[in-house]
């Protein structure tokens, strides 16, 4: 009890300072912005070492954070394998290929009032199929290995990427197309020069949601067959053993991982939509 | 009458009828028992739900009880209604294969989710590199199907005698296009499907009390299953939530699992159990136990529900 | 309707024109029976009341509305023909820039549009910004910039590149008088020199006087043209011209015409 | 009505394309299995042969169709083989961990906007969460929840929220900031407090974003269930139906299984486009 | 400063007050050295070329803006605890109405803020509409309303409520001169009414002279003032006052602070 005690106390003691330092100059500076999300995960972990320390939870229901880090630092050769296999190879070139052709695919319907009316309902549906039925039928089709993890990556984050393209290409207000219509603008470059720069917030939200279905779905692709290697091959054969900490430390680095790609990509969104509302209010 | 949870380890299929049939036939009833039967499935640890508290007794392999044993979870055998193991690698004729030795170089398709060392130790056995290359075997996770043979992927898959075997059968590929390494034929057997509870509870007289009729109204079940196999096939049918299953398929499962229930009265044979550990020992480079288990198995239930 | 209008083609002819807006609740007479002729390098100034139908008849000028009534012809086509031909400077009632360019880079976006060269499009961006009195801001963005700075970036941006026909709505609406004197003698100057066709709409009677060889006086609801007073002034204008007879005279008949467009609605 | 033929053009395309692909990809096993009997095929005999197979690498449209129909209106809806029965037990499951999800979602977004210490420690938390494989953790939660007593519908639900919520929170965090600056002086002059800038002035603007979010909310609600199903064991709904065809290699049970989901999903979602549609109206915002 | 400054308590009061924005590009001076103080009951005009900070100052005195140097009163305390008592009643350059209510629904957004009754609500709402002549459009949308239109309502909404100080930033820009004219006459009778403090920028001479009781004239570059210039008009103010020699001369004085202002900056 003590333990969980203690846990509880730290963690209100930390969310107190959290908010005393969010409203420090410090928050702003780079350092500020890594340190306080920071100090708010390790109240997190705190707490939950506290609560299964204090609690008595066994090691094969919820293992400790010491213990996975443990696990961590006993097994990098491993998981770095691991990473490559399903991250870089199986969830990356998805996600590449998969945004890529949901912009261009998007662009294209654009253009075409009868596509996009005849293509966007269509592909709604095709989008609703839940991944853990085509995860299977894409391994059949496209082998054990990283291209079929990439192939159902493709299908997961087309369709988000689609939908806010298309809204995001809609997003112009009219004296802005009026503007352009004054100039005679061709279809091209109003696209460019108008079109695509007002849907950046819309694709960029797209983006975002999609760096986190990637790795889902690269992850969650490799249960239904793969060489053995890879985190989802990894965290099914150690539930299968019990071995709650490499599962853990498994979903440890899948955190880590996709929380930085989703940075990167925050980061890229804010340079290039600096002038959107919602990034110059916090600037 | 007392509640009793089982989880088994798999879907509704008559890999199971015995438990089905008790309860079906009113065999726990007559033993004052209200026995919930938990299907399995791909994604399901049982070890996970019996340490969770969500069932009282569980069905499970050796290898994947025992690693959970010495991973902190103090599991015991209590019976053994499987005698023999049903699991062996199939292969496609058109590969060559013809002897073990044939495996290098070749792809083979093997059932992970700790349903994979009996395969590693086979190998390590056959002096195999389990890494690829041209002297040892690339292995591929399969998933729960056979696809992966069907579609060439792999030149073996696992399979169990009384369920995908017959699906590669039936899917078209003659009985002599393939070739079947049995596990039990190979040496390299492990016990399947025994039931296990936690060692701790054991002590309970009143948890005791209730196993010991568990386990005998389902010996009875599993001898009435091998006796009147179809029927028992319809009763599981009759037990499947997800309407899947089909007739022709189950009574078949039922024929081929009664040949492996048949020769065990429900009580565990230490040699079967000897021969499963040092299998496991046997193991590769990552054994899947390190030193032989304490008190993983017990006669305590069975010398009583056998009287 | 006296000699100056004669003097060439005309260029914007409306016939009957008539537009009606369905809205939630019911059709809206935006324009009604509007008939006009603007000849060639004419300065046509309109004046009303506020929701009288300018923007409107501009927006119908510059294709970017479609008349329900009536016939309009630009340079002799449909004005969809005339925009494709890229006929139209437009400065819109609000600035309008795109907030992801710089000032700089929202000026010389008709630029890049209608393929100048590259040498071309940073003088005539730096001319004209300098024209509107914007030079060292070029690098701002929108946001960064005082209304009236930014209304100033859009007049820049419909100079920046030749177009015969230049409509205006409100352009200096936002601006202070000297400024807009500054602007109003720049314009003239412009006008004067390239022969454009203007189209130019105001709320200051000053100013359409000073500026224009015809004004148009609308009432609203439905916007009908109930005035067209061609201009005896010539030509060369000084700024204190406004301080002439003729000129007083002329703006006295403005007011008049405006103030009968009120009287009709109240 | 100006979609119909649109669409039906699209589908056109689509089964042409897919029974040119059927052909394609269920050929190899009649070849294979000609080989291994040592015969000979003519193209007909494979074209007829890829378009009735039993276990098609992909199954011919007809043959989907076909499984579709029979799920659906074959038997009694009660029955273990409708789709019909699954489909609702995955339904329910899917509007429950909807509500949850989107509740949570945007009470989460109220907070991150409102609250600098929420926005910069909970945010980057929220995005890692989504990180984790859910199908790794699924079981964990249903044997967690099982332990403590919560069986049944709600651990499915539960799964369900934990995937939608997210959509909610981007979208909405998205939108409650979407007002310019002078929107925002305007209420400032007005002394309005947080509570009346957002109800008069986040939430209305956040409309679009939040609907946009809550399409795609709505779909991984969807899978959020069908994940939850497959270590409920494999008892109902479309997830086991899905589990258990691919288990027995049955294609074309998966495929009508996973077309049911979609027809679900894409219901639900041209649900919530009526009520968008209803909504931006009322507010003047549709044009 | 002449008798009227002293008529009553300060209800603004600037000094030293400076204002620098920092961009990317470096820091912009938008304010620099303004003192100034108003009193109860006054009406002040600024006008300055486009970019000198007089939106720059409105927005300091309703605690938009937070002032970098010098120090800024009002009623006695810091402009923030002002605003916290609603003090203000602000009128922006652009309408800035929220797409998604009608323009009654605008009009009556403050109202709803400030916790009015329902009735109240409604009376107010339509006899301030029908004060700047939108009767019949309440339930119409912003963007199906002429640029005019929108600026009057967004006027509306500043008025439907009971606030000591009025800030108005350009309101009658977009107007055209009959409706300007009516609502400067009906700008006049409110204030004489209410005795409200009103800070209002224009760009129109003679609009700041006629509305005005002090005349601040700012130059840019930094944003300094040049000139003070009280009144000597009565209170009571037809029309025709413009034409009077006082008016004149008036307006002369304020053209040429303007055009000093220009000159520093050319
Ligand atoms: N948010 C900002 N960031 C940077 N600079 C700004 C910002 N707002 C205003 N400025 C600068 O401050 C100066 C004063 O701007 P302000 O809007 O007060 O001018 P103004 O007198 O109201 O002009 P106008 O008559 O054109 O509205 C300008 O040079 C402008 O570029
Ligand atoms: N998109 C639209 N939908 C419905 N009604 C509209 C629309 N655009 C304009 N109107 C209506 O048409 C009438 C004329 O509008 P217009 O914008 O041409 O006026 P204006 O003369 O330019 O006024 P202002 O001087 O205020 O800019 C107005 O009554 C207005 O409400
Ligand atoms: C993911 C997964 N794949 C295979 C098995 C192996 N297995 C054990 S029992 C059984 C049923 C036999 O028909 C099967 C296939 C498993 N447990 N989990
Ligand atoms: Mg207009
Ligand atoms: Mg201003």
């Amino acid at each position: 009890m003590i333990w969980l005690a203690g846990a509880i106390l730290f963690w209100l003691s930390a969310w107190a300072f959290n908010v005393w330092a969010s409203h420090q100059p410090f928050a702003r500076t780079g350092a500020g912005r890594l340190a306080i999300p920071a100090l708010f995960g390790v109240t997190l972990l705190v707490l939950w070492e506290g609560a299964v320390r204090g609690l008595d939870v066994p090691g094969v229901i919820l293992p400790a954070p010491s213990v996975i880090w443990g696990t961590i630092t006993g097994s990098v050769p491993v998981l770095w394998q691991d990473f490559v296999q399903t991250i870089l190879k199986g969830g990356l070139s998805g996600y590449v290929m998969g945004c890529g052709t949901a912009v261009l695919t998007a662009i294209a319907i654009d253009r075409s009032p009868f596509l996009q009316r005849g293509l966007l309902p269509v592909g709604n549906f095709v989008a609703a199929l839940p991944i853990v039925g085509i995860a299977p039928i894409l391994v059949m089709w496209f082998g054990f290995d990283w291209q079929s993890k990439a192939a159902v990556v493709v299908v997961m984050v087309f369709f988000p990427v689609l939908v806010n393209t298309v809204a995001g290409l809609a997003a112009t207000e009219r004296m802005q197309r009026d503007l352009m219509a004054t100039y005679s603008a061709s279809y091209w470059q109003t696209l460019m020069k108008l079109r695509l720069p007002a849907a950046m917030p819309f694709i960029f939200n797209g983006l975002k949601i999609a760096t986190t279905l990637a790795l889902i779905g690269a992850i969650v692709a490799e249960f239904f067959g793969s060489p053995i290697k890879g985190m989802g091959f990894r965290i099914s054969t150690a539930v299968g053993q019990l071995a709650l900490d490499m599962v853990w430390a498994e979903i440890a680095v899948a955190a880590l991982a996709g929380s930085a790609f989703y940075g990167l990509v925050a980061l890229i969104e804010k340079g290039v939509t600096f002038w959107h509302p919602s990034q110059r209010a916090r600037s | 009458a007392d509640d009793v949870t089982l989880q088994l380890k798999w879907v509704t299929q008559a890999q199971f009828a015995g438990y089905y049939v008790a309860k079906d036939k009113g065999f726990y009833d007559e033993e004052g028992l209200n026995v919930t039967i938990l299907p399995g499935g791909p994604d399901i640890a049982p070890t996970q739900v019996i340490a969770g508290g969500g069932a009282d007794v569980m069905i499970d392999w050796m290898p994947s009880a025992l690693a959970a044993r010495e991973k902190g979870l103090p599991l015991v055998n209590i019976a053994q209604p499987f005698k023999s193991s049903g699991m062996m690698l199939t292969c496609l004729k058109e590969t060559g294969i013809t002897s073990p030795e044939d495996f290098k170089g070749k792809t083979l398709g093997v059932w992970f989710f700790g349903n994979e060392y009996p395969f590693l130790s086979w190998m390590s056995q056959l002096g195999i590199p389990t890494t690829g290359g041209a002297d040892g075997v690339e292995v591929l996770k399969q998933g729960f199907n056979v696809d992966p043979l069907l579609q060439k992927q792999a030149a073996c898959i696992s399979t169990m005698t009384y369920n995908e075997y017959w699906q590669v059968i039936d899917a078209g590929i003659g009985a002599d296009d393939l070739v079947t390494f049995k596990y039990q034929d190979m040496g390299v057997a492990t016990m399947e499907d025994g039931l296990y509870v936690l060692e701790d509870n054991l002590k309970d007289a009143a948890f005791e009390d209730k196993m010991v009729r568990f386990v005998r109204a389902s010996m009875k079940g599993w001898k009435w299953a091998e006796e009147n196999p179809d029927d028992a096939a319809m009763i599981v049918l009759d037990n499947d939530e997800t309407g899947a299953q089909t007739e022709a398929h189950q009574k078949r499962m039922m024929g081929e699992v009664a040949k492996l229930t048949a020769g065990s009265n429900g009580a565990l044979d230490p040699a079967d159990y000897e021969r499963t550990v040092a299998t496991l020992l046997a193991g590769g480079s990552d054994p899947v136990i390190s030193k032989a288990p304490e008190g993983a198995w017990t006669h305590q239930i069975t010398d009583k529900a056998l009287q | 309707m006296r000699d100056s209008i004669g003097q060439s083609a005309p260029v914007i002819e409306a016939k009957g024109l008539g537009l009606t807006f369905q809205t939630g609740d019911g059709p809206v007479h935006a324009l009604k029976d509007v008939d006009l002729t603007i000849g060639k390098g004419e300065f046509v100034s309109f004046i009303g009341p506020s929701g009288c139908g300018k923007t409107t008849f501009l927006r119908c000028i510059a294709a970017l509305e479609h008349p329900t009534e009536g016939t309009l012809t630009v340079n002799g086509m449909a004005p969809d023909a005339a925009r494709r031909a890229r006929a139209y400077g437009y400065v819109f009632q609000a600035a309008g820039l795109y907030p992801w360019r710089t000032i700089a880079g929202n000026v010389k976006l008709p630029l890049e549009i209608m393929g100048y060269s590259r040498a071309d499009q940073e003088t005539r961006v730096r001319n004209v910004l300098s024209l509107v009195d914007l030079d060292g801001f070029g690098k701002k963005f929108p946001w960064q910039l005082s209304g009236g700075m930014q209304q100033r970036a859009s007049i820049a941006r419909a100079l920046a590149f030749d177009a015969d026909i230049l409509l205006m709505d409100e352009p200096f609406g936002a601006l202070d008088e000297i400024v807009r004197d500054r602007l109003n003698e720049e314009l003239l100057k412009l006008w004067a020199r390239t022969e454009k066709t203007i189209g130019f709409v105001t709320h200051s009677i000053p100013e359409a006087v000073y500026l224009s060889t015809k004004i148009v006086v609308m009432s609203p609801r439905p916007g009908r043209i109930t005035d067209v007073i061609e201009s005896t002034l010539p030509r060369e204008r000084p700024l204190d011209i406004r301080d002439s007879k003729e000129f007083i005279e002329i703006a006295h008949r403005v007011r008049e015409g405006l103030r009968a467009g009120h009287g009709d609605e109240a | 009505m100006r979609f119909v033929l649109p669409v039906f053009a699209v589908l056109l395309a689509i089964v042409v394309l897919w029974y040119g692909a059927a052909v394609k990809m269920n050929s190899v096993w009649t070849y294979d299995q000609a080989a291994r009997a040592e015969l000979e095929v003519s193209f007909a005999e494979v074209l007829a042969d890829t378009m009735v197979q039993e276990r098609p690498v992909l199954p011919a449209p007809h043959q989907v169709a076909l499984g579709l129909w029979q799920g659906l209106f074959g038997q009694k809806v009660t029955s273990k083989r409708s789709l019909v029965y699954h489909g609702w037990v995955t339904l329910s499951a899917t509007l429950v961990g909807f509500g949850i999800g989107t509740g949570l979602g945007i009470l989460l977004a109220v907070g991150i906007v409102h609250n600098r210490a929420m926005d910069m420690s909970v945010m980057p938390w929220a995005i890692a969460s989504q990180t984790i494989p859910i199908l790794a953790i699924a079981p964990m939660v249903i044997v967690v929840l099982a332990s403590v007593g919560i069986t049944g519908l709600l651990p499915k639900a539960v799964i369900s929220a934990y995937l939608s919520f997210f959509p909610v929170v981007v979208g909405m965090v998205k939108g409650l900031r979407s007002p310019d600056g002078m929107q925002l002086d305007l209420l400032r002059t007005y002394n309005a407090g947080r509570w009346a800038t957002f109800w008069k002035l986040r939430l209305p603007a956040s409309m679009p974003y939040l609907f946009a979010s809550l399409k795609v909310s709505m779909a991984a609600s969807l899978v959020g269930a069908i994940v939850g199903e497959l270590p409920a064991g494999a008892t109902a709904g479309l997830g086991a139906r899905l589990l258990s065809g691919s288990y027995y290699g049955q294609t074309i049970q998966i495929w009508a299984a996973l077309f049911t989901a979609a027809i679900l999903a894409a219901g639900l979602v041209i649900v919530i486009g009526v009520i968008e549609r209803a909504a931006l109206k009322r507010m003047g915002m549709a044009r």
